[in-house]
């Protein structure tokens, strides 16, 4: 049987909307589905509102959609707000106990949540465990494999025993007392091991396999989980993360330990790179490779802080007074993260220049299941370094002017030879300069690097047809809700592809006009005001798209959304929805 | 055997009379008799007439932003902690466009020495005022006179720094004893040296220095009392002590880094297979 | 008769090469010449070599052109370096007792510099004034008008006295033993007063009569003058400048003034510039009026601290993260700055954002003459902020929604009124908000302001017949090298026209289009390596220009130059040169 | 007539229980009893659970960049010092981002009223060290521990800060009135406030600052001798003061500025004509 099944989990912040919600996707995720859920919260530690949302599919799925066929509402608002977005026969679960004088209608399914917690864990606290439980025995899953989760995430002593009791009370409460239409089951479907994780787990765990050795970074949301992922490894994968005072040092310090030849990296968002720009140009003139992770939210300055946006796109590519080479990749998903990042290494260590890797809080914080990454796969490349085995020649020059723009590096202390550079205009032997010639050859000598570069970076994802009436355009985390419009629309007799950039700069001019040739219309999609991919398309090739989808609430694409948006803009669909 | 020669670098463009070509003799001096090889030191600074010292020695040499030597210092050293990592920066440099660094490095207590080339000026800049610019010092970015000066060595006291001195670039013997001191001292060691900028500080002169500066030590006075430093450090004006100021043991942050316990992380291999175990933690 | 004629001083830095060639600008200007004076010298205080070209001319001039008439050569690397730039009849003015055993030539003129100082001045540290007299001397000048101006640069007392006994000395000199063929005689020409001055004087006078009040900076070449112009004329024009301790302050300092109700600017180099990136983006969303200048040098990062380059263009258009409206304003000459100044003050408020104007080295600290600025023609308008006078309502809403997407803007402490800003996203009242729907309209709101402010912006400037064969395409501080070269062209019969951009942005596309649209070859002509202006004109336009000269070695283009590259280049020019 | 209901803003997303609401309830106490209107005041805050406090009370309020506050502040306080200018931090936003900024305007003695929300905490980010947690604490961002703590009271001191202070969230009367002090205090004027995050530190909690602090004023403690004041700073761990550390008269920055002899800026005109003297100097 298809599936393709939404959860939401809504509640005040601090009631444990998350950990039901990650827990929800974990349960699927084991019983061989895929999913995908995401986190809607606010910038706040208590109150509010906050939501989850899991899609469960035995297909490809890699966004969110509406409409919503559980909700569990943790509070009266959660109700208020999202029983609009149920599905027809959609089911809330709250506590009518506690939540008094809803208007009534079909969709309301009260389970005591909170007297089930007490009566069978001892503690009205675990009131969300309980609906956990209800809301996978409504489904008809296997109740068991809750229980094997909740041990893990618990552990298996008294607060993990209490959990599982609880969601058992929740299951059996739904099973027995449900008395409504809903008659989608699901059951475990395979025994595929697919891991569970989000954009920034991937991009921790990518790092730490290309054998990152040094982090600094200064807290931001949604960076801040990959700086906690390197310090919580530190110590089993002999890596260093500091936390530092600001993001001024903390590029800083991992552009110092590149220099002294291990792989470094920093994240931060928006606010947090406006600080690092000064080091970003610091790499670029002394042909440092760091690895820079830019997690989108909305701005300008503080903005929306847990929210999504991709208004970064043209900053990070002129980020930094005057012209040098740097690398700028947007992974498309959590997949896409994991290998992006390897890449980045390798292409920072080729190349010696900063790689930005421009993510969003969408994808940094939305779980999805992917198959294992084969680790074997992963390659280093650290370009020409010489390795610790290797003397550099003692008449060494750090910025020899080559062909390929590339100069062999060493490292200091590595044998008599010296590393010598400067953020000053400077030589081949890295002393400061002020000579024109050696100056222009020094620029060029950089940029030339970008030829090599260019033919590294993969072109463009091409998803659908080869060949369409109407091609979409995205970059970044709008990957999976893009790729699903064109599922949609296919199936709809629609002629239409999805054009997508990740590995965004250098710009591969050809392939972008080549793919964009092909349509009749073409359409940009992004999560920006003033289409900033469209104008990078345009300088890069001289093509005008036909139209943008821009949205800029902070919040994230979805399929539906798209194609609503792309209706009242009177777009070229190719069929009628 | 390391010699003064290994340690001469490019063509200084300091104006004749400088106090940075003190503070250059000194250092030099320093690493030959500390037997310290060019390629064993790592010289990191940052931008003003001090930061172009590097250049006029020989060293690995890393010639950060302004502001900034001391957070690549820091990256580099926990990198590669068999490195002497040696910051460098101006009076601007240091306290003024780094003052948080400054800060921050103390507190963390990083194995680096700290020279700051202390002119009381924004010299490369042709002569603003400083953040040690004396009170009322008169420039023309402060008309009306400069404001109460930092005080670093009281700032590196209460920071914890666990090494606070200061020199004089008029005295390269003491001074390179100073730097010997702050180089052999595990954790972040501060010197701050009087330098005077013979072109655009007419105040703090040679002249002026000498007549005020007096050596600790043959005081007998002992840097490890933390109230008795902080009274020192508030001597300025007639007299200005010289010497260490402020001693005391302390851990350093690459110490406490089990990821060091297994060498300089410049020499551990990459090994991605090990990145293996992380997966089942996402099953 | 017609003049053209070339200056050059050289010597090490602490030799007095700025003086004696401000000097002899000065002594031309007094006399009804037009003047350009660029300086040439390197990150050092004393050493080095440095130069400093004055260029007196009976027309128009606001560019350098080569060769060199009169060298004064202070010391011997001076001849060897610029020997070969001196015109056929040039002449070299240097010390034959002090600097020996220099390869004759015919151009050698050797005046005993140190030894007519000391006996006529008693000091040897006068040859450079010496120096200025004979070159005087040599075009046969009026001797008095040195002597007035050496009293008003250095006093009417004993100092004053002495140099113009120097000056009388090797102007006389001059007169009686120069033995060669130098035939030029320049005579002084009107009593037409014109003013001579830099860029950053025109900023800096401007500003004080456009009213700024309040300026916070840290010294960065070639922007400190600027700070340190309005902190000498502080008591005077009631104003404050204040040193601050790093430019992240400075900025946030100016827009903290700003709010308060006051006209508030900043000044930096791109390093500094890179620092208030964030700042930047926090008068975006607040909506507070500043005025920052960023004067270009060659980067990344410290580069070439004391020369030009044109490599900010993309980053200032792009800093900071997300979207806003922004201006960026780039003078073309020393009275376009000053212009451009009042305006950008006056847009700040009108539209309430950030402005930049964006020069560079060259034009920062190279003098040019022109006609005294009009302050009648001052304008001030401070939009819709309400005076001292007015009462703005207590249900004040500081980012009420309008048409416009201007909002009356009230101070703090005006009256009850309380003036709310976040640099969270906010509603109308200026209070934090999570809303999607207020987000979206708060964005909308702001970019609508670029649509009047587009109009508020002065076409780009043409120049040379409408129509032409071949169109050159520039910005900034190229102008006078640039209109130089047309009429160059012109001269020998080219048809060749130009179009220069100094009010960047937002950018009038259709004006470029159309322009660009009449030319068969249009050529941009920029100081940056990788024609950052035609990126733009391409993202904005779809246009690509048929060829690009570039350049990017810290000099400034001069016309003969731009021509030379443009024949190297093989670039259409009309006509044989 | 000033009331406590003038200073009722919107409502509050931080956690029940949270030390902040102290904080708040001092403040608008003491804006009421100093009979300051809302519209006479002006809040800049930096961002962090701190920075938000300005949206639950009344003021005009330019709430800023992280570790931003203090710059903006002093821009509005030399354009109109009429107000009275209160700026707002949490321990991160002023020492961790904000430390150059802290240090350079005490030195400068700006004249504005510093609270520092002080909860040795990264709250709003949820959870990591911050500058003041205590030495050891561990974190997610530091799984060893964390640094020696900077101590902002002696940086204060040695800085040039002419009135220091330190409050307790938990006692609101008290802390109260040191804010009217601070308000009243003319020069830069700075209160670390101890506030429980009841969410993020289970360390220094309200049962664990109530154990340890005391008040100074109660123990004939001067709060004007600077060494007396350097000692008493480096007490923190048994007991902890709380009250006026240090105080002095310096001439303020503000009232240097000839500038501001005539008004404040933002009353007076602008009149372009007057720059017409300034073309003859170019002439
Ligand atoms: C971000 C940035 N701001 C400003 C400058 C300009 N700058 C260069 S050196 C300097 C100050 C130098 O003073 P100091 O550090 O005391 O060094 P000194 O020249 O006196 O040795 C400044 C402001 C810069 N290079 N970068
Ligand atoms: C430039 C920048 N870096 C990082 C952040 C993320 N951030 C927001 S609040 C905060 C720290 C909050 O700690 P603190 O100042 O102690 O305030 P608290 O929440 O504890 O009151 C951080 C790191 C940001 N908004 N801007
Ligand atoms: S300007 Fe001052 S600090 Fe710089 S080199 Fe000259 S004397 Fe030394
Ligand atoms: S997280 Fe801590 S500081 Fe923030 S509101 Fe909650 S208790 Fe207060
Ligand atoms: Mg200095
Ligand atoms: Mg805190």
């Amino acid at each position: 049987m298809s599936i393709d099944f939404n959860f939401m989990v809504g509640g005040e912040a601090g009631q444990g909307v998350q950990s039901v919600g990650f827990l929800l996707a974990k349960v699927f995720s084991r019983g061989g589905y895929n999913v995908f859920a995401d986190q809607d919260y606010e910038s706040r530690i208590r109150g509010g509102h906050n939501f989850f949302r899991v899609r469960v599919k035995n297909g490809r799925v890699s966004a969110i959609a509406e409409p919503v066929n559980i909700l569990i509402a943790l509070n009266r608002e959660s109700i208020d707000l999202h029983r609009a977005e149920l599905a027809d026969k959609g089911v809330i679960i709250f506590d009518g106990e506690q939540v008094k004088d809803v208007p009534a209608d079909g969709h309301l399914f009260s389970v005591p949540l909170e007297k089930l917690a007490q009566e069978h864990a001892g503690s009205k606290l675990m009131a969300n465990t309980v609906a956990l439980g209800a809301a996978v025995g409504l489904v008809d899953y296997d109740a068991d494999s809750i229980s094997g989760i909740l041990n893990e995430h618990f552990g298996t002593g008294d607060v993990g025993d209490k959990n599982v009791r609880a969601a058992r009370a929740g299951y059996e409460y739904a099973r027995a007392e449900f008395k409504g239409e809903f008659a989608i089951t699901i059951k475990p479907a395979s025994n595929i091991k697919r891991i569970l994780l989000t954009g920034n787990d991937a991009i921790g765990l990518a790092a730490i396999a290309a054998g990152c050795k040094f982090m600094a970074a200064y807290p931001m949301t949604p960076a801040t989980s990959i700086m906690e992922y390197m310090a919580a490894k530190s110590t089993e994968f002999d890596l260093v993360m500091v936390h530092a005072e600001d993001e001024i040092s903390a590029v800083n310090m991992a552009i110092g330990a590149a220099y002294a030849g291990v792989r470094a990296m920093t994240a931060t968002s928006g606010s947090g790179f406006c600080l690092m720009v000064e080091g970003l140009g610091l790499a670029g003139i002394t042909e440092t490779p760091i690895v820079l992770v830019d997690g989108q939210r909305p701005g300008p300055a503080v903005g929306l802080p847990t929210r999504v946006e991709q208004g970064d796109l043209q900053f990070v590519l002129h980020a930094h007074h005057g012209d040098f080479p740097r690398a700028v990749l947007a992974p498309a998903d959590v997949e896409d993260a994991f290998w992006t990042t390897v890449k980045a290494f390798n292409i920072a260590d080729k190349y010696q220049l900063p790689v930005i890797i421009l993510t969003d809080h969408h994808l940094a914080t939305s779980y999805a299941t992917v198959d294992p990454f084969d680790i074997s796969r992963v390659t280093i490349d650290r370009g020409l370094l010489y390795s610790p085995q290797e003397t550099p020649p003692s008449e060494y020059k750090r910025h020899k002017i080559t062909k390929s723009g590339i100069s062999p590096r060493a490292f200091p202390g590595q044998s008599e030879a010296l590393v010598v550079t400067d953020c000053d205009e400077h030589d081949e032997d890295g002393h400061m300069t002020e000579d024109g010639h050696v100056r222009t050859a020094q620029v060029q000598k950089r940029l030339r690097k970008l030829f090599g570069l260019k033919h590294e970076l993969a072109t463009p994802l091409l998803y659908g047809p080869k060949r369409a009436e109407t091609t979409l355009v995205g970059w970044g985390s709008t990957y999976g809700a893009l790729c699903e419009v064109v599922d949609i629309l296919h199936r709809k007799g629609g002629s239409v592809n999805l054009l997508h950039l990740n590995e965004l700069w250098p710009f591969n001019a050809e392939a972008v006009t080549d793919a964009l040739g092909r349509a009749s219309n073409t359409y940009v999609i992004e999560g920006n005001a003033t289409a900033q991919l469209a104008s990078l398309i345009r300088a890069e090739t001289g093509k005008e798209v036909s139209g943008k989808i821009l949205r800029y609430d902070g919040r994230p694409f979805t399929p539906a959304y798209i194609i609503q948006e792309m209706r009242k803009e009177g777009c070229e669909l190719g069929c009628h929805i | 055997m390391v010699a003064i020669s290994d340690y001469v670098g490019i063509k200084s463009a300091w104006c004749p009379g400088c106090g940075n070509f003190g503070i250059l003799k000194a250092l030099n001096k320093a690493l030959v008799e500390l037997e310290l090889e060019p390629h064993q030191i790592l010289l990191v600074s940052g931008i003003g007439q001090a930061g172009k010292l590097p250049h006029y020695t020989r060293g690995n040499i890393f010639n950060s932003l302004h502001g900034r030597p001391v957070p690549p210092a820091i990256g580099a050293k926990i990198a590669n902690p068999e490195l002497a990592v040696i910051a460098i920066s101006g009076d601007g440099d240091a306290y003024g466009e780094g003052g948080n660094h400054f800060l921050h490095a103390m507190r963390r207590n990083h194995h680096i020495t700290y020279l700051v080339h202390d002119n009381q000026v924004y010299a490369l800049t042709k002569g603003q005022a400083s953040p040690t610019s004396d009170s009322g010092y008169v420039t023309k970015t402060t008309p009306y006179g400069a404001a109460m000066p930092i005080n670093p060595i009281a700032l590196a006291i209460v920071s914890g720094a666990s090494f606070v001195a200061r020199g004089f670039a008029g005295d390269t013997g003491h001074l390179a004893g100073l730097i010997k001191m702050g180089i052999n001292h595990k954790g972040f060691a501060l010197i701050d040296i009087l330098q005077p900028c013979v072109t655009f500080n007419h105040q703090n002169t040679y002249r002026w220095y000498q007549e005020r500066v007096y050596k600790l030590e043959e005081n007998g006075y002992h840097a490890d009392d933390k109230m008795a430093a902080l009274e020192k450090a508030q001597e300025w004006g007639e007299k200005i002590p010289i010497g260490v100021i402020y001693q005391t043991k302390l851990p350093t942050y690459e110490e406490q880094l089990p990821a060091l316990s297994k060498g300089a992380l410049v020499y551990q291999k990459i090994e991605p297979g090990r990145a293996e175990s992380l997966l089942a933690e996402f099953l």
